[in-house]
């Protein structure tokens, strides 16, 4: 106890020293953008026509990084089911889901799958993008692997949805290579700002990272609940 | 020549493919493991000897750096391009009949992926995630053996690495904030000069990260954990691909961004403390794995410290040698783990069963670590004692020589061991035994006439060295 | 000191250090792994804060060509989308060798996660 | 800002500094977990309040839901009590 | 035609024999016959002196030269490595033995040729190696132990001359055997040191010698032939090299180090003489003779006068004679035998004649009777000494030429005198290569005592650049200041005092010849199985005297300095507790730690 007393002052200490250190080099709200960031903001929507530049910034100027992040998110994923292969669990002991939930999960996932779509539809327009939009596709069926007593879901078709949409994704940058002489170069036209049909290759790719992403996370889930696949 | 971005395209194309290839064939994510080292190899290689002087620019996302990330390639990135591919190559090749999930493979490629993409990359947040790429790949493969070791490395590894990621991030971004920039050049030419306080603590919460990565005390306290309880291939890659790359982005930060006496006062530090510790422990473990880890990170600390001497005295032989020691510790060291692969009755230091030929092929890998004559390791060895003289630290250098005396008491230790231990006959892996005649043929050839290390080793150190024309070239259009 | 800049740069690296508390104090590995995504939530708010403008808006420009004279910095948002995706990906590798631990050893507290030392 | 977001931000610290406390001290792990799902949600607030709603969104389905997911299918294995 | 490719050819014999003994006994004899002519042929047509030759290895060129001195100790080394392959004809060991066995020749070989520090080092470490190769191979004892300890005393010393090395070439900018000109003398003298480490281990000085016994002992009999005989000159000629070219203004104008150096050579010879007729295994008490008789060299090159210079190398030469023709049939008993413990043997000498004669003229040369090789150079060594006037000196070597003496004795008594064990009533003589060593090892031991100036010539084409003294010595007398020996002379009276009473003992009245079996103890039988002989408790007596003298080992004070090594790393291991939250602590504060690090510039 003395213990846990003891590292509780150092850190609070340490840590008013750190932030006393940032607070004192950069007040908070008195930034002024400069560099890239200037940059973005004034040409954003004239380089790509994508009117959120948030959205423009992690799909094309830095999607670079953003096909990282993927990538990570992708890799955890194998490395769960990895790690987990051939784990067994005893069969589930938690109460049956009554009536209500049931009813209401069955159907009240297509809906959350839904705004999941359109989150990641309009990610080069309203706030949101590929990574929300996915991860509310992935609540859907958390919902229904909460709620359903028997709710069986093919691994197989997962595995090929990642699969397809994580390549596809490549193959869009290597287009751009091919197209533009740049990897995840805007090959299409930047269309009218404010519009569906905009922005070039950000809605693509946000519909690729939203399908990935979605099949990714419930590939998690799944095998967080039924245990690793055996091998 | 083919462009390089190729590299990271292919890599991650056919890791987000492997599943439907596993579902065409069993055998075939392996065979895809080993091509695509290949074909990096293939690319590093070209590049590295048609290009110029100049470091190369590969854009992404259509904008020129600062405002899209880019791929700056230079010799020395190359360098370390080639050696990485070239263990992983091995690796593959050795394990290519070896049964297992084509997730594993995943994971490998993924792993090199990360490396690679390190060593590529010329932009500090895209370093991050590679680094994450390959620093969570690296504890799901520690994890892989699945074992009670296994998992207890991996799970003391996960948490000293995500912290140090995470400050590594923090550290990331104090730079941005400072230069309004994340790509290497350009900060680099924006901290040319007087540099504020804040850059210094980003700069230590970057090292912070970074340390973990290669295993300097008393950031390592992961490693010998890992080193004993993952796979032998595993552990291979550890001490061959994971912190080399780790090492490389460490040389490239300190010397770019802020070279400055305290880093490498602190480095010099570091790497001592590190490979005292280190030996001093090899000399007293059971297990022989983890004796060999600790050597490792020895080797790691001696580098590292040889890095830093440059920095303070600004003699080139000394970075000459720490790239020098880099390459022989891989290749002697992804010998000798790989090679634990055919002496599975040999886990204790002084006790066990072996088959002469991995006893041979262990001796050689040993003696190239210890840096005996006519191996690569002995030209390493001289240098480092030379430049420590050069540096007019004598009692380093005497505190170094008799290091090594402690180095060769234990791996004469086992081999004296090996050599009289009784025979038995393991059947041999062909592939992993061509692999390690030919990596010991290298070590041998290259021991007896270095002439093409040497060159390979110059032209990256050269490189690396003109960081003005890096900067000019990458920074010079803004 | 005002009080925004208490709250927006204080609560985070509070948050960090709790994080670095909860890793240090627990003997429960569950429990390791949430101060660890503690600390990336900490240190993903701390760059959101870093890049905020006093007044400005978010950029995202719903009536272009009118563009705002104050928006806040983009790319901390771009880096912390990335922060964040990642933080997940970590926590879910680490939540499966938690459980292959409680597989293999039959317990999380790392007291008896110790067969590996010197 | 305006005076409101202050006093709100002021309260959800305060309602952070109670949750880090919470979730340090706790024996439940479930409770834990529940602490930390507040403070990724009260976390994803500050986002919307520092004017970037692509992260509010991400950090509030993420950090506050699925992460929650997460911890809690993992508790099934793992057990509730921190001593054991 | 390269003086160097003599290791060429020694490897591919090498490789010859391992593949003749892969596959037949008779190929084996034939390949290792086919090895000694080769090596004699290359000797006498293409060894041709005074050729500097380079083998560039891109990134530094290792350079080779036949000098005198290389050539001096080149014949010793080949002559005892074919000696010692006529021995081995008869022994069988694995394929890969006689490979390390030519490769240790090979690399002993191009140590000698080497022309710079760099070069020595890494052919000596390559001899170290094979040679640590072969003590895996032995054949007593507990090999692995022994040869684990032979390599670590021969790193050590190695990696010390590594640093010595760098130095040098600090202060004199280069690496070769040049002198080092502007440093101060306490820095040459440490250089000299690190320079001079790894072949005082070689020619085991105390305290650096307690891995010799344990090597002799364990490793293959003939090859201990070629051990001491040939590989120990290596270290004299490293030590050689090192006085008469890099640190010769040192020894010159410093009056202490001369005088240390010797003094640690005496009391080598000393004690090697002590521990020698202590030990009670035959090849245990040649491996201390052979300390011991190193170390009258190393008081002759330590001392540094003209005579004394001579005088050690003179006695080098001598020692591979003696020690050789002692190993060889001490060898050959072994292999009649089958044991090398002193106290199961016995009355041979009926058994084993001329082994016998072999060994007898062997320990009367390693005590210094003329006219036997060990005479000149001890003699020189006496008056060098004298010359000096360092009286100690003269009285410890005295001393220890009385140890000679003394196991010299028991060597004799106990293997070929006394009572004849009944399990070796049907021993024969030793086998024909033995035979043939012994009389080849013969001639020089008889011829060398006779002639010394035949080899002096030699070795003062080498010392009068340094010294530049006049000759003093004819073909078969030495001369210096204080005294005159002609070694005929001495020889003859000798052997006439021999002869007379021998003539005495024929005439004196009649004595009973008695069988080796039947002993008297106080005038009863003893039966058969009592062991009368006399090596039970060979100077057992000497025990008592030198009781504390034996306890004192060099082997406990290297195991103290070893526990060091091995507590610190006791401390430092216990950094790594296996447990997550102090990897996490450390963490923290290390970061603390580099915080404030920047702390100022904040």
């Amino acid at each position: 106890m003395i213990r846990k007393f003891l590292y509780f002052v150092i850190l609070l200490a340490f840590s008013f020293f750190i932030y006393a250190v940032i607070s004192a080099y950069f007040p908070f709200g008195e930034n002024t953008l400069t560099g890239v960031a200037k940059y973005y903001v004034d040409n954003g929507v004239k380089d790509l026509g994508g009117i959120n530049i948030i959205t423009s910034i992690v799909t094309v100027y830095r999607g670079f990084d953003t096909l990282g992040e993927v990538t990570v998110l992708f890799l955890s994923v194998t490395a769960l089911a990895f790690t987990l292969l051939g784990f067994k669990v005893e069969r589930r002991t938690l109460p049956n889901p009554t009536l209500i939930m049931e009813t209401g999960g069955r159907y009240l996932a297509p809906l959350i799958m839904l705004l999941g779509a359109y989150i990641f539809l309009h990610g080069h327009l309203t706030p949101g993008g590929g990574f929300p939009g996915g991860v509310i596709i992935a609540t859907a069926f958390l919902l229904l692997f909460v709620t359903q007593k028997v709710y069986k879901l093919r691994k197989i078709h997962l595995t090929v949805t990642e699969a397809l949409a994580g390549s596809l994704y490549v193959i869009v940058g290597l287009v751009g290579l091919y197209y533009v002489r740049s990897f995840l170069g805007n090959f299409l036209q930047t269309g009218k700002p404010g519009y569906i049909v905009s922005a070039g290759i950000i809605p693509i790719i946000y519909l690729l990272i939203g399908f990935k992403v979605g099949s990714e996370l419930t590939a998690v889930l799944k095998n967080l609940k039924e245990g690793g696949d055996e091998h | 020549m083919v462009n390089s971005i190729l590299i990271i395209a292919f890599l991650l194309l056919f890791a987000f493919l492997m599943p439907l290839l596993a579902l065409l064939h069993k055998r075939l994510p392996a065979v895809v493991a080993l091509l695509l080292p290949a074909f990096n190899l293939y690319v590093g290689v070209t590049h590295f000897l048609k290009m110029e002087f100049i470091p190369l620019i590969i854009k992404t996302g259509g904008f020129r750096p600062p405002f899209g990330i880019n791929l700056a390639i230079d010799h020395f990135s190359l360098f370390f391009l080639i050696l990485v591919n070239v263990v992983a190559l091995f690796i593959a090749f050795s394990y290519l009949l070896e049964e297992q999930d084509y997730k594993f493979h995943m994971l490998f490629l993924l792993n090199l992926l990360g490396a690679s993409g390190i060593i590529l990359t010329g932009d500090l947040f895209n370093s991050f995630v590679f680094l994450e790429i390959f620093a969570i790949s690296a504890y799901a493969l520690a994890a892989s053996k699945r074992e009670k070791h296994a998992l207890e490395g991996a799970v003391k590894y996960l948490v000293v690495g995500s912290i140090g990621s995470s400050f590594y991030l923090l550290g990331v971004f104090l730079l941005y904030k400072v230069t309004g920039s994340l790509n290497m050049a350009f900060i680099a030419s924006s901290l040319q000069g007087e540099k504020s306080g804040i850059v210094y603590l980003a700069g230590m919460f970057m090292l912070f990260g970074l340390f973990v990565e290669t295993e300097l005390f008393p950031l390592n306290t992961w490693a010998p954990d890992v080193y004993q309880g993952a796979y032998n291939r595993i552990a291979a890659q550890f001490s061959s691909i994971i912190s080399k790359a780790a090492i490389y982005l460490m040389f490239r930060i300190v010397f770019f961004l802020f070279d400055d006496p305290l880093f490498y006062k602190l480095l010099i530090v570091m790497g001592i403390i590190t490979f005292v510790i280190a030996e001093f422990n090899a000399l007293v473990q059971k297990d022989l794995k983890r004796m060999l880890g600790y050597s490792s990170i020895g080797q790691m600390g001696l580098s590292v410290l040889a890095f830093a001497l440059y920095g303070i005295t600004s003699h080139p032989e000394a970075f000459f040698t720490a790239l020098l020691l880099v390459v022989n510790h891989a290749i002697s060291k992804a010998m000798i783990f790989t090679n634990l692969e055919n002496m599975p009755e040999y886990v204790q230091v002084d006790t066990g069963k072996a088959n002469p030929f991995s006893s041979l092929m262990f001796t050689v890998g040993a003696l190239s670590v210890m840096g005996f004559p006519f191996t690569l390791g002995f030209w390493a060895k001289i240098e480092v004692l030379g430049i420590l003289l050069r540096s007019n630290i004598l009692w380093l250098f005497f505190l170094i020589l008799i290091l090594f005396m402690v180095e060769a008491f234990y791996y004469f230790r086992v081999i004296s061991n090996l050599m009289r231990s009784e025979v038995v006959s393991v059947k041999l892996n062909p592939l992993l035994t061509i692999s390690l005649v030919v990596f010991a043929l290298f070590l041998l050839y290259q021991g007896f006439y270095p002439v093409q290390t040497f060159i390979w080793t110059n032209k990256a150190l050269n490189a690396f060295l003109n960081k003005a024309i890096y900067i000019s070239t990458i920074a010079g259009g803004l | 000191m005002n009080i925004e800049s208490l709250i927006f740069y204080g609560v985070p690296i509070y948050l960090i250090f709790m994080g670095v508390l909860v890793v240090l104090t627990t003997k429960n590995l569950f429990k390791m792994l949430l101060g660890l995504s503690l600390m990336n939530s900490g240190i993903n708010v701390l760059i959101v804060a870093l890049g905020y403008v006093r007044g400005g808006t978010t950029p995202i420009f719903s009536e272009y060509p009118k563009i705002y004279e104050k928006v806040v910095d983009p790319v901390p948002p771009a880096l912390v989308l990335t922060a964040i995706v990642i933080g997940l990906a970590f926590l879910g590798l680490g939540l499966s060798i938690v459980i292959r631990i409680k597989e293999k050893y039959g317990t999380v507290n790392v007291e008896k996660l110790k067969e590996l030392k010197w | 800002m305006s005076e409101a977001v202050i006093i709100l931000s002021i309260v959800l610290a305060i309602l952070v500094v109670v949750a880090t406390f919470v979730l340090w001290l706790t024996k439940d792990l479930l409770v834990a977990v529940l602490a930390s799902a507040v403070i990724s949600l009260v976390s994803s607030i500050f986002f919307l309040i520092l004017q970037v709603p692509d992260v509010a969104i991400t950090e509030a389905s993420i950090g506050a839901a699925l992460t929650t997911g997460f911890f809690l299918f993992a508790m099934k294995y793992i057990g509730r009590n921190e001593d054991d | 035609m390269y003086n160097i490719s003599l290791a060429l050819l020694s490897i591919l014999l090498g490789a010859l024999v391992f593949f003749g003994t892969l596959s037949h006994k008779a190929l084996r004899i034939a390949s290792l016959v086919v090895g000694i002519l080769s090596i004699l042929a290359f000797t006498f047509l293409y060894l041709k002196p005074g050729s500097l030759e380079i083998v560039k290895l891109g990134v530094f060129a290792m350079s080779f030269n036949l000098t005198e001195v290389s050539q001096f100790f080149l014949w010793i080394i080949i002559a005892s490595f074919i000696l010692s392959l006529f021995s081995l004809l008869h022994e069988e060991r694995s394929a890969f033995f006689y490979l390390y066995y030519f490769l240790a020749f090979g690399f002993a070989a191009l140590t000698v040729m080497a022309n710079d520090l760099l070069t020595l080092y890494m052919n000596f470490e390559l001899m170290s190696l094979s040679v640590f190769a072969i003590l895996l191979l032995g054949v007593r004892g507990n090999t692995k132990e022994i040869a684990f300890k032979y390599m670590i005393y021969s790193l050590v010393g190695a990696y010390f001359y590594l640093g010595g090395l760098f130095l040098k070439f600090r202060y004199s900018g280069n690496i070769g055997f040049g002198p080092i000109v502007g440093a101060s003398t306490l820095t040459q003298i440490g250089i000299f040191v690190l320079l001079a480490l790894p072949f005082l281990v070689k020619i085991a000085t105390m305290p650096f010698h307690n891995w010799a016994p344990d090597a002799y002992y364990s490793a293959s009999d003939s090859f201990t032939v070629f051990f001491s005989a040939g590989l120990s000159k290596v270290g004299v000629y490293g030590l050689a090299i090192l006085i008469l070219k890099t640190f010769t203004e040192l020894f010159k104008n410093n009056i202490y180090l001369p005088e240390v150096v010797a003094w640690i050579g005496g009391i080598t010879a000393l004690l090697g003489g002590i521990y020698a007729f202590m030990s009670d295994d035959a090849k245990k008490l040649l491996a201390y003779s052979s300390i011991s008789q190193l170390g009258y060299v190393l008081v002759g090159l330590g001392l540094f006068t003209p005579y004394s210079f001579s005088a050690g190398i003179f006695h080098s030469v001598a020692h591979f004679v003696f020690e050789g023709v002692l190993f060889v049939t001490v060898a050959a008993v072994i292999h009649r035998v089958g044991t090398s413990d002193l106290r199961k043997m016995g009355g041979l000498i009926k058994k084993m004649p001329i082994s016998f004669i072999g060994l007898l003229f062997g320990i009367i040369a390693g005590s210094g009777i003329p006219p036997t090789v060990g005479f000149p150079g001890k003699w020189l060594l006496y008056e060098a000494i004298i010359m000096k006037g360092d009286l100690f000196l003269v009285s410890l070597i005295f001393f220890a030429s009385i140890t000679a003496f003394l196991y010299s004795y028991k060597l004799v008594h106990s293997i070929f005198l006394g009572k004849l064990h009944k399990e070796h009533r049907n021993v024969k003589e030793a086998p024909l290569g033995y035979i043939i060593a012994t009389i080849l090892f013969l001639v020089p031991l008889i011829v060398f005592g006779v002639f010394p100036g035949a080899l002096f010539e030699r070795i003062y084409t080498f010392t009068k650049p340094v010294f530049n003294h006049d000759a003093f010595f004819t073909l078969n007398s030495l001369k210096t200041q204080i005294g005159f020996a002609k070694m005929t002379v001495a020889g003859i009276t000798l052997i006439s005092m021999f002869v007379i009473s021998f003539i005495l003992y024929l005439v004196s009245g009649k004595s009973y010849r008695a069988k080796q079996e039947d002993n008297y103890t106080a005038g009863e039988w003893v039966d058969e199985d009592f062991a009368s002989h006399y090596a039970q408790e060979f100077y057992g007596f000497m025990r008592k005297a030198f009781g504390k003298l034996l306890d004192l080992s060099a082997e406990k004070f290297w195991n103290g300095v070893l526990s060091i090594f091995k507590a610190v790393a006791e401390m430092t291991r216990r950094v790594y507790t296996g447990d997550v939250r102090d990897y996490a602590l450390y963490l923290i504060f290390f970061l603390i730690v580099l915080v404030f690090l920047v702390g100022g510039r904040l």
